[in-house]
């Protein structure tokens, strides 16, 4: 969880999941990249997420062994929004406020739509509900003690750098 | 009038607007006001079933207690039941379960709220548990961000276009002209509103309803109490159904406050979506159908939500929402007009209240009395609301 | 059994403690509990009644959404009541009015907490309206200061002793010592009771009720529902009385969060006072009187509360509660056992939760399954509980 | 209302009530002494404390002309309470915090319980159910801005002074 990932945002300082358990950073293994933690039932096989303790989300299962599972790294644009104003706490906005793109994204394996920031400079324009979509990580905001503080974000497959 | 329905003997409302003033004030307004209609007094009620607010503190948070005590002591019982914006609906429903169990034949049903500025935000404190306030924190994902979503799926799969959602602002600004409980009362244009600031791309300021303060209620009773008391149930508008369905596994639609939706990798989705399955079941209860219903009052929290309504509640296939707007079908003088009271583009949202408010617009509607906003002949309508954490609400109103 | 009756197919509690965890895992504990000892899936049950907890956010608002959610959507019908302390009994009342209103058969009432450290204290936020934010603000007046009211006046007007109060947590505490689901599990003395600090005097630290985390649940059903499931209704335990009744005006015990009783100058007081008359509308609805009850569960907040809810139960008259409790009439093996599963002396208090543990240990008690606190021959017991803005319950329970 | 009373408390420098409305600081006027301020409902002529913004509490009388009224400066003690622990905020607790007690006192003309801290040096052990007791106002706390903030308090009549 804590591995420096090498697909990892322009975080110069310190820098820590905004929160703990949902997402990896990506690092050498595998294909590299940062995934999702979801959980899947052991019992039935469905998914979940965030993750959960426990208590599988299929009413006709009452299964508790939820196991943590890396989800796909891509999938299909679900639909997208854009903020032009600034979210009110605990969001930490910044200041001055830049309007960013939030996307959803559905995942094929998994069955289901997850919702995300979009990469940095990403924006509205740049999406059509369809194109295919890839998982990232990037600052959300740096915390009182100087630590950024990550979240996984949604970019265009062979779309914009940051 | 079947032995199933109760009778809506006494509709009242205190206008929306921005007051600033302490929630029960409105409350008391609007409860007098529907004793007053159903000319009945506060000590014939035996049950007040409040719909809570949860941002007035503890008073809100017992809003049946609260109205009963600041209307006067009585002995009544009383329930306050929360469900985010289908609130008011699930307390009508206890005040009907309440009446159709036999433990009262006369409730008062009521929600009032004053509202915050700006965008809602999640219950105070580091609450990490809490996915409404995780969804603030992690995503800035306000509920606008949601509207906007299911707005853009219209855009992108059905050609909606900007115009389209003025179009629902300009027909609900018009239809709340005339109507005296509105807090909005001029017409709308379409360039105004497609030049509005953005809010939530493609969302603009006045695609999203504002947040008033406001308050509703209704007198509510047994079919037999409705007969001793007005000689004869001719011409008395009743409850025919109240939905209050959940979703059922797997619920493929991100919704408010959801990270992510439920998974069908496992399990098929439900044949009919979420908040179809809501108006469904609400048909049912009423042995209706979309072909019965003369006038429907739907939760327009934004002017693209309305058009997602007119599919869920049968009006039209999926993704002939905008063909129906554009036909006029559904604006006064159309073939269904939906939201003749001007809806939330003409009132802005008071939570509590919401859900009863319809309720009185179609009451008003099918005793012919909603002047300035008639929808001639109208005899049945139906209400569509949606509430997060998979509260959806639908009540059939017929005469 | 009556048709007026629903039958508790399922009862179950996750323990009380103080364990911070999330308040929706213990509630799932209970809620499998219930359905387990119903022999019901959860894909059976059709109505999910949950009673609110205010301190942990959305969640415990949409109390029965969070728990139809976490369980699997199944598009069951959900209601979320509060109440303050009587919220369970609220919820019980809804899942039961939708059952005899032929709404659904089955309905699963869930009730869970985890709570703050030390004096409950009011919503934040400077609340000038509300008259919660204001008692504490004005004249720190707490919880324990009400109880230690009640208590002055017990011991100025008839004699009740520190030792009267102390021998209640005695009692309680020698009760739960063998309840599985109890918090504290050992012998008080009276002596440990009457040393221990002064909390609002006259009330000591173990006078008052701890707060606890916990969750309860029961699985209740139409009478024909539970005759076709078990095919037949011997030895079924069932709900014969949901009492939620408000006070009458004028109101003139000064009760929790008050400044001031209603005036008596005008309009007399009612014959009953509040709490007896929440008790006399059960008693009235299950055709029964005190001396048919065999047990009772009491909201004791604190140890001198029991006693006031002797007399509020027509247990014994005014001011004999003090003589009823020496006399051992309310211990086990006494005439009618007070507080068998321990009260609230032995689980400290989880707000929802604990009007639904009175009547899941009133099931226990009447199909003879309370193992080392059992009340020889148990078939009617009734519980009582208050919960401020004048909300109270009392719930009989019968076999 | 913002009248200085002879009969107040050991206040020293600004003095402001914590809560505009509910009693008056006495003056020379009348018997001199501080009073509660309630409502009188001018259709049914029945009593509210706090003082209430109309919706007589009387539920069979809908009149909303509550007129304010002076309460009866003595009653009888219907109850008290003494606190040992500090209440939590938005109590303004001395510190260190010194025990006090409460008491509620029954007001015959308004037939009514209105409950209010002990005045200052009051304690549990001087009173009894049944006692005649006074209005006083007392320093409740002492805001940010050094005003003294003023609350009511009840004192046995020829009882401790303070
Ligand atoms: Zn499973
Ligand atoms: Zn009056």
């Amino acid at each position: 969880m804590s591995d420096s990932g090498g697909d990892r945002a322009a975080a110069t300082g310190p820098a820590e999941p905004a929160i703990d358990g949902w997402f990896t950073l990506g690092g050498p293994g595998a294909d590299g990249g940062p995934r999702l933690i979801g959980s899947q039932c052991g019992a039935c096989g469905t998914y979940a997420f965030p993750p959960r303790n426990g208590a599988c989300p299929n009413p006709s299962c009452d299964s508790d062994t939820l196991e943590p599972v890396e989800f796909s790294a891509t999938g299909t644009l679900w639909s997208f929004a854009e903020n032009h104003y600034a979210p009110p706490p605990p969001y930490v906005a910044a200041d001055p406020f830049e309007p960013y793109a939030l996307a959803a994204v559905e995942l094929e394996r998994e069955g289901m739509v997850v919702l995300g920031q979009a990469a940095r400079g990403v924006r509205a324009a740049d999406l059509r509900v369809g194109m295919s979509m890839r998982l990232g990580v990037d600052v959300l905001f740096t915390d009182d003690d100087g630590v950024d503080r990550l979240i996984w974000v949604w970019e265009p497959v062979g779309g914009e750098g940051r | 009038m079947s032995g199933d329905d109760v009778a809506i003997l006494g509709v009242g409302m205190h206008p929306w607007g921005k007051w600033g003033r302490d929630f029960t004030e409105y409350g008391m307004v609007a409860a007098r006001a529907a004793l007053a209609d159903a000319g009945l007094a506060w000590t014939d009620i035996q049950h007040v079933a409040g719909a809570e607010t949860i941002r007035n503190g503890y008073p809100g948070f017992v809003a049946g207690s609260t109205f009963a005590q600041k209307l006067g002591w009585t002995g009544v019982t009383v329930s306050s039941s929360y469900a985010a914006c289908a609130s008011g609906a699930q307390a009508l429903q206890a005040a009907r379960a309440n009446i159709l169990a036999g433990f009262c034949d006369v409730a008062l049903v009521i929600g009032a709220d004053t509202t915050p500025k700006g965008f809602f935000a999640p219950v105070g404190g580091e609450r990490r548990d809490d996915p409404d306030w995780l969804r603030f924190h992690l995503l800035g994902a306000t509920n606008p961000v949601y509207f906007a979503l299911a707005a853009r799926r219209r855009m992108d799969l059905w050609g909606a276009t900007a115009e389209d959602f003025a179009m629902v602002k300009v027909k609900n600004a018009r239809h709340g002209l005339a109507n005296p409980n509105a807090r909005y009362r001029k017409e709308v244009a379409i360039e105004e509103v497609v030049s509005s600031p953005i809010v939530s791309d493609p969302l603009r300021l006045l695609d999203i309803c504002a947040t008033s303060d406001g308050a509703a209620a209704l007198v509510v009773t047994s079919a037999d109490f409705a007969r001793r008391h007005l000689g004869s149930l001719d011409g008395v508008a009743r409850v025919r159904a109240v939905s209050t369905a959940t979703p059922t596994y797997p619920q493929t639609f991100l919704e408010l406050p959801d990270f992510a939706t439920d998974s069908h990798a496992v399990v098929a989705p439900p044949a009919l979506g979420f908040k179809a399955s809501v108006v469904h079941r609400a048909y049912e209860e009423a042995g209706i159908g979309p072909d019965d219903v003369d006038l429907a009052e739907v939760y327009d929290l934004s002017t693209a939500m309305e058009l997602d309504w007119y599919e869920h509640l049968g009006l039209c296939a999926v993704g002939g929402a905008e063909e129906l707007l554009r036909s006029g079908a559904t604006a006064l003088g159309g073939r269904v007009p939906v939201n003749a009271s001007g809806g939330l583009a003409s009132f802005g949202e008071a939570i509590p209240a919401q859900a009863i408010a319809q309720v009185c617009e179609l009451t008003w509607q099918v005793r012919g009395q909603a002047s300035g906003r008639q929808v001639e002949g109208a005899r049945v309508g139906v209400t569509a609301n949606q509430g997060l954490f998979g509260h959806g609400s639908s009540v059939v109103v017929g005469i």
